[in-house]
């Protein structure tokens, strides 16, 4: 039975991230499903894009069937999955994307569009005067990151004319630099009303700043967090509402598509339409991407309950 | 404070009872060995130390004498003997222990802190206290400018940083040490070494001091008159091993030199005929801007010309700027009537202007590389080509010079750290020789070497001056700048003070000149 | 030697407030004193890292490996306010201070009982001590909402108008104040970093020094990864990552020198005053973040060209000497 | 009278019993890889593959070539912390030229030009200034990658031409890399600097005591400077490797190899105090490292789990000498 099973590795940007343990929970109930599948979990510990590289030609070696990646860096990876692929390796990447000659099919959690709009419209939704807000972003380098930023850019002037972005930092994704990033907002903008960080570090560096600086119910902390992570800060009030997908259901998909890919079942190809089990489908646009989800929004009404999941 | 202590210090020594008949050794060595990688250094020796009496080891370079202090301070462990103190059997496993038990010393090398305060050099490790354990620096700077004034050695300012101290004051401080620790044994290695004159009889009226407090003594030179001057005892080492001791008053030097060398040597200066030709180096208007001033003088062919000085008077740093490792601020330097200007020491060696420095472990030897190395290093453009080291060009280079100069190694790939520290200077002269110059600088060239080595050195320098060359020997040894000089220039506070030709000349004048006193 | 250290201290202190004014005509709030006094908040952690850099770089060696022992420290402290909230907050501080201090420990006997060369030892350390975290915590964050309240506020309780980690940092700067000039260990720390061959000389044990300096950085080490962990809230492997060359940066900053025996506790805090200043204020004053991280560079670059102006030793002057007499 | 003695004949060499060598450090190392080697061999099926042999030396030749250069600039008593950052702002300015529409040969004289350019900063600094090199190269090393942010900031640069991909992708025969060629070659001319020629020999002099070598002729800072900039040219030519295997420039790029390198030399066998080292002590550390990370790697070992290994592997090899002499000595209490 070993021989035949399908080994896919889920790669991840770093190991630690709960985000990502989340996610192989998903794949390892992807992987019971499926009933034939290994899945590998791992990544590096660093987020960068040459230890990824290292983990991806271990993986190479060992001969996986597959691998579903989220990327340190869109392009940097693209010889090795290359390589992965030429010796007939199945590569998708997921949550944060590869250029397209990297992979066969990308995965995004949610559509970047949707994100974008709606990280703007957590603030948005309770700054009905409008006002200055401000992005406190994880490593400049982040593809995903920078694709929700952009599209929120480009959604602000016609849907939210009233709120107004002053700045977007950069807390590379380490909670003492969007400390200090956070708190150079607060000062430098007096009259910053919310700061919306689409990623869970800063999220949490950000609340945490405003909980200490008793700005709670002046500034509103906003963005993308695991409900686990960032209960407190929604019971202390120092934020109103953060959105995220399902990082189980994205793990899940990964692996679901990976296999299906895999053992040839699909093809990826623009325009296809995918099963993905319990999930649903999805259909791929003409870069051979496809979104899951929509984001999923957390307050107060439900953040106990999905605290206890993710 | 200053009366008492110079009365203490004028007073005539009592005659050590029973000098005949010593009392009870302060410090029992007996069977010491020790080995180190590929070097026996010590093997079975013994020495004793009583109190009130000064002991002088003696013995050639390597003989062993510095590691035996390194025992008796507790730095190195014995292989093999036996330590006992007033006939206490002891271990002195730390330096720590040792200073315990009032041993210090004044090492060969001049081991001090630098960076730190006159005051804390000497109390560091024993400093006054408060009640709450806290160091208490009035107390610690009182104590300081009191020790220093005991020892006549008040215009030491407790406060000052020891690097802005000349090499002799730092000695005092080091000597202040030793005295602030109530110590019962006081070793001292080669302490004279880097004195002038003057210093040495200050030093010498120390230790008369501290024979009158009932202190046992040990002290280690290689130069007679002082041991006779001083020392009570003796104590001969010979290789790693003791071949004889008694009472300096029953020995004749020639008996001591014949145990130290195992043959007789009578160091006579070499009987020269020189043959002076043409300038070969001249100097003039030499100028620095803090150091020396309007230096200007000539060496010939075929000469040696001494520098003579205080200890501080300049002559290193002339040296060194005309090696090209010092910058001058004006002057004009040439050879055989081109003018140089050396900007770096391998400009001047390239121009045939070689300087053997005095600082033998900073400027001298490289310590991690193999004897031939260090002889080859400034040559390797010879034993080399293009570029491509070739290792038998350095070994036969290496072996001529260092089997002149009589080097004590058991090879020629031993690394010189191993060696005694006068057969590293040999190993230094001997690489700037090897360089083949037109003008060889020799500082302090003889300074910590023993008396066979010395002979080796002087009659070298004589071949050398035979075959062509010229010498300029910076000494602040009498009896060498008038034994071995052709003419010889006195220096004092960084500027010229006068030129003699040797002959007839006489110690006093050289004397007076250095220190400035007009007859 | 008391007024040279003075002079470059004052030299530094004027850099800070020269730096102060700058920033002040871009940003005009930064020089009131609420704020300067939440960037000296900022900095404590900082300050008290750089202290216990500088008791070992002064004895010539130095230690890689503190942020990976804050990371480790921090790390086991805060899983056991996560599985045991009942324990109070000093005793946490005292399990971080001995956690630290068995992590320097182990560096302090490396290198004083094999006698290899700090840099080494702790370039190993530096990476086994962050392994060490992954191992212990299975890779997984602490995150703010496993942490007890009292674990994350204890540092931000205001106690005489400052919060508790401003006065926690005082008090380290004067405790190491008064060890540095004041004890035996404080001054045999310096002496090996002058001389250490004098230091054999003069009865000091150098091994067992060094393994005391290993010591202290590893106490300071363990206590800061409390302060870190319960100050930016979350517990990971990635911790204070490469934080260790700010560390150094400040002491260098602050005019101590790499190759031993001159520093002071004055020299360390400025220093990491000066860094916790830039790193502050670059987001205030609008420069691009993109910018931050060459001018701390070409901070650091310009603070040692300055220190070695002031550390050059002078000729010893004899024709001065002459003149005078 | 005076006797004179013949001179005592010094031999060249003792001879040296056999133990001294097969104790020295290098037969220690290759003990060391042939048992990771073999150690692998038995824990993964996948390890004895020629392709994955070869997929094993990315992990260090690009790290390896600086450990090249930074083991004569530790042995000489210096060393440059701020080699990573020149790899990423050599990197950026390649991309900037790629931009341009630089083709593969300027792309690599640029990589080569600025790495020599940051190590010649850092040189002057160090022998102009007199400052001390661990200091000046923290600072560099922030001010460099400083740079590579402030030309790129949030930008990627791709888009390298097809030609460029070579050099860090590329095969010379078989299985045999491009960058794997390189850095034999390399580690072949290192070896043959350091041991065999009168440069090397002065940078062991150096490292022992420079004072020394400054008053026996030799030009410390100018050897100093060169080292300095050797260093940067293997950075530089590291540069073109990683962004050619990468094909795409973040600054980021090659965040750690200054430790990575470092470790690489002293593992090597180099005293970090100077003075000491080998170029195949380097060499050989260079594939345990390899090794370590890509058996590890192949049995699915996290990252930071490896690098124990190494920071263990580093410390062990490091005292195993000293605590077989001491016991052999019996000094061991
Ligand atoms: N107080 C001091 N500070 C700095 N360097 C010193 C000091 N004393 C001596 N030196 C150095 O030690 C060496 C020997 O100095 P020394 O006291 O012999 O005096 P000198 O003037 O250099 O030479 P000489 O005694 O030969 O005239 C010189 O190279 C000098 O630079
Ligand atoms: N640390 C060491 N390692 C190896 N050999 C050493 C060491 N120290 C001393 N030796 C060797 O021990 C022997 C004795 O040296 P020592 O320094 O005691 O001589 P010394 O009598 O003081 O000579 P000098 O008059 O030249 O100072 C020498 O052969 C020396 O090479
Ligand atoms: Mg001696
Ligand atoms: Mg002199």
């Amino acid at each position: 039975a070993y021989a035949e099973n399908v080994k896919i590795a889920l790669v991840v940007k770093s190991l630690g991230n709960g985000f990502f343990d989340a996610a192989n929970k998903g794949a390892e109930e992807a992987a019971k499903e499926l009933g034939d599948v290994d899945v590998i979990y791992t990544g590096p510990t660093k987020a960068t894009a040459e230890a990824q590289i290292e983990v991806i030609n271990s993986l190479i070696a060992q001969k996986v069937n597959a691998i579903a990646v989220s990327a340190n860096d869109a392009d940097a990876l693209v010889p090795v999955l290359k390589k992965a692929m030429d010796r007939g390796i199945t590569v998708i990447s997921w949550d944060s994307g590869v250029a397209k000659e990297g992979r066969q099919l990308h995965l995004n959690p949610s559509d970047t569009n949707l994100i974008g709009e709606t990280i703007i419209k957590l603030a948005a939704d309770y700054l009905p005067e409008g006002g200055d807000v401000a992005i406190l972003s994880a490593s400049s380098t982040a593809t995903n990151q920078n694709a929700w930023i952009e599209a929120a850019k480009k959604v602000l002037p016609e849907k939210f004319p009233k709120i107004k972005l002053v700045a977007t930092v950069y807390g590379d994704d380490d909670s003492a630099k969007s400390t200090d990033e956070a708190k150079g907002l607060l000062k430098s903008y007096p009259n910053l009303k919310a700061i919306i960080a689409p990623t869970t570090v800063g999220v949490v560096a950000a609340a945490q700043v405003v909980t200490d600086e008793n700005l709670i119910g002046k500034v509103n902390v906003t963005g993308l967090a695991l409900p686990s992570e960032f209960k407190k800060f929604i019971d202390n009030g120092a934020s109103q509402a953060v959105a995220l997908w399902n990082p189980i259901d994205l793990g899940y998909s990964a692996i679901y598509l990976a296999h299906d890919l895999a053992v040839k079942k699909e093809e990826a190809k623009p325009g296809a339409t995918l099963s993905i089990g319990r999930v649903g489908k999805v259909t791929l646009d003409d870069t051979n991407s496809a979104a899951m989800a929509p984001p999923f929004q957390f307050d107060k009404t439900n953040i106990e309950k999905f605290s206890k999941i993710y | 404070m200053d009366t008492t202590a110079q009365h203490k210090m004028e007073t005539e020594r009592p005659e050590p009872s029973g000098l005949s008949q010593p009392s009870a050794p302060r410090l029992t060595l007996s069977g010491i060995s020790k080995s180190f990688p590929g070097v026996r250094a010590l093997h079975n020796v013994s020495l004793s130390l009583y109190p009130g009496q000064v002991t002088a080891l003696i013995g050639e370079n390597g003989a062993g004498k510095s590691t035996l202090v390194k025992i008796m301070t507790g730095i190195y462990q014995p292989d093999a003997g036996e330590i006992s103190i007033d006939g206490q059997a002891t271990a002195l496993p730390s330096a720590h222990a040792a200073f315990g038990h009032g041993i210090t010393a004044i090492h060969q090398e001049t081991v001090l802190f630098d960076d730190l305060s006159v005051a804390e050099n000497i109390f560091l490790g024993h400093a006054p206290r408060t009640r709450f354990g806290i160091i208490d620096w009035r107390t610690m700077r009182k104590n300081a400018r009191e020790v220093l004034e005991t020892m006549r050695a008040g215009h030491i300012d407790a406060d000052t940083r020891l690097k802005d101290l000349g090499i002799a004051n730092k000695h005092l401080v080091a000597v202040a040490r030793a005295m602030s620790i109530d110590a019962r044994i006081v070793i001292m290695d080669e302490p004279t070494a880097a004195l002038s004159m003057k210093e040495i009889e200050e030093l010498f009226l120390l230790i008369e001091f501290l024979k009158s407090e009932g202190k046992a003594v040990l002290f280690i030179s290689h130069k007679f008159d002082e041991i006779y001057r001083i020392a009570d005892r003796y104590t001969v080492f010979r290789d790693g091993e003791m071949v004889g001791e008694g009472l300096l008053k029953d020995a004749s030097q020639g008996q001591i030199v014949r145990m130290m060398v195992g043959r007789n040597v009578d160091h006579i200066f070499p009987q020269r005929e020189p043959k002076i030709g043409a300038p070969v180096l001249s100097v003039a208007g030499l100028s620095h801007p803090t150091e020396f001033d309007d230096i200007g003088f000539e060496l010939r062919k075929g000469e040696i010309l001494g520098f003579y000085g205080l200890v501080g008077a300049g002559r290193s740093e002339v040296m060194q700027a005309i090696a090209g490792i010092t910058r001058t601020s004006r002057g004009t330097i040439s050879l055989e009537g081109q003018a140089i200007a050396p900007k770096s020491a391998a400009d001047s060696i390239e121009a045939g202007i070689v300087y053997v420095p005095e600082e033998r472990g900073k400027q001298g030897v490289v310590i991690g590389l193999p004897i031939f190395q260090n002889v080859s290093l400034p040559s390797l453009r010879r034993t080399s080509k293009s570029g491509v080291l070739r290792l038998a060009e350095e070994f036969s280079l290496a072996r001529s010079y260092t089997e002149r100069l009589d080097l004590r190694a058991s090879s020629l790939s031993q690394d010189v750290g191993t060696l005694s520290g006068g057969n590293q200077q040999k190993v230094v002269i001997a690489k700037w020789l090897a360089t083949a110059p037109k003008v060889i600088i020799l500082d302090e060239p003889t300074k910590g070497i023993d008396i066979g080595s010395k002979a080796a050195v002087h009659g070298f320098m004589a071949e050398l001056v035979a075959q062509g060359l010229s010498v300029i020997m910076v000494s602040s040894e009498l009896p060498e700048i008038l034994g071995m000089s052709d003419r010889v220039v006195v220096m004092r506070e960084g500027r010229i003070a006068a030129t003699y030709d040797n002959k007839g000349l006489d110690a006093e004048t050289l004397v007076r000149t250095a220190a400035g006193i007009v007859a | 030697m008391k007024n040279f250290f003075k002079y470059r201290e004052i030299w530094l202190l004027a850099g800070i407030v020269l730096l102060i004014g700058l920033i002040s005509t871009r940003f005009p709030g930064f020089a009131n004193p609420a704020n300067l006094r939440q960037v000296f908040n900022d900095t404590s952690i900082l300050m008290i890292l750089a202290l216990g850099q500088m008791v070992v770089i002064l004895t010539r060696s130095i230690d890689l490996s503190m942020a990976s022992n804050l990371c480790f420290t921090g790390m086991v402290v805060a899983m056991l306010n996560a599985a045991h909230p009942a324990i109070p907050i000093p005793a946490l501080i005292v399990i971080a201070l001995l956690v630290g201090l068995v992590l320097g420990a182990i560096n302090g006997l490396l290198v004083w009982r094999l006698n290899i060369p700090s840099i080494v030892v702790t370039l190993g350390t530096l990476t086994i001590y962050r392994g060490a975290t992954f191992v212990v915590s299975g890779g997984a964050w602490v995150n703010a909402d496993q942490m007890s309240s009292d674990f994350i506020n204890f540092q931000r309780a205001a106690f005489l108008g400052l919060p508790v980690l401003s006065w926690i940092a005082i008090a380290v700067i004067a405790l190491f104040f008064v060890v540095m000039t004041r004890t035996q260990i404080g001054r045999s720390i310096h002496a090996i970093g002058v001389n250490p061959t004098a230091s054999v000389y003069a009865g000091i044990d150098v091994g067992r020094t060094k393994f005391i300096v290993f010591c202290i950085s590893g106490m300071i080490g363990g206590l800061a990864g409390y302060l870190w962990i319960s100050r930016y809230v979350i517990a990971s492997v990635e911790v204070a990552n490469g934080y260790e060359l700010n560390i150094i940066a400040a002491c260098v900053i602050g005019g101590i020198s790499i190759a031993g025996g001159i520093g002071s506790v004055g020299g360390a805090v400025l220093g990491a005053l000066f860094l916790g200043i830039i790193s502050n204020a670059l987001p205030v004053i609008n420069i691009s973040p993109f910018w931050q991280m060459a001018i701390s560079g070409s901070a650091i670059i310009l603070a040692v060209v300055l220190n070695a102006r002031g550390e050059r030793r002078q000729g010893r002057i004899i024709l001065r000497k002459a003149e005078a007499a | 009278m005076t006797d004179t003695p013949a001179p005592r004949h010094i031999p060249d060499r003792l001879d040296k019993p056999l133990s001294s060598a097969i104790f020295s450090w290098e037969a220690l190392l290759v003990v060391i890889a042939v048992a990771i080697f073999a150690i692998n061999s038995f824990a993964s099926p996948y390890f004895l593959d020629p392709w994955s042999l070869s997929d094993l030396t990315f992990n260090f030749t690009e790290k390896g070539l600086i450990a090249l250069a930074m083991a004569l600039l530790i042995i000489s008593g210096e060393i440059d912390l701020s080699v990573a950052a020149i790899v990423a702002l050599a990197s950026t300015m390649m991309g900037m030229a790629v931009q341009a529409g630089a083709g593969a040969p300027v792309l690599v004289l640029i990589g080569i030009v600025v790495g020599l350019g940051c190590g010649a900063f850092n040189g002057l600094l160090v022998t102009r200034l007199g400052l001390p090199s661990i200091v000046v190269t923290i600072g560099t090393m922030s001010l460099f990658r400083g740079i590579a942010f402030i030309i790129l900031g949030d930008q990627a640069y791709k888009g390298y031409p097809e030609s460029f991909a070579f050099f860090g992708q590329g095969y010379v025969w078989w299985v045999f890399s491009f960058e794997l060629a390189l850095f034999l070659v390399a580690a072949l001319i290192y070896w043959f600097v350091l041991h065999r020629t009168s440069f090397g020999r002065r940078v062991f002099a150096i490292g022992s005591n420079p004072v020394a070598c400054q008053f026996s002729g030799v030009r410390v800072d100018r050897i100093k400077f060169i080292l300095f900039c050797l260093t940067g040219l293997m950075s530089g030519i590291a540069s073109v490797l990683i962004t050619s295997r990468l094909g795409s420039t973040r600054p980021s790029i090659a965040q750690g190899y200054e430790l990575e390198a470092i470790t690489m030399v002293v593992l090597g066998g180099v005293s970090i105090l100077g003075g000491a080292g080998s170029i195949l002590g380097v060499v050989l550390a260079a594939f345990i490292m390899g090794l370590v990370t890509f058996g590890l790697g192949l049995l699915n070992v996290p990252g930071i789990v490896m690098s124990i290994f190494i920071g263990l592997l580093l410390i062990i090899v490091i005292a195993l000498p000293i605590v077989w002499r001491r016991l052999r000595e019996g000094r061991f209490a």
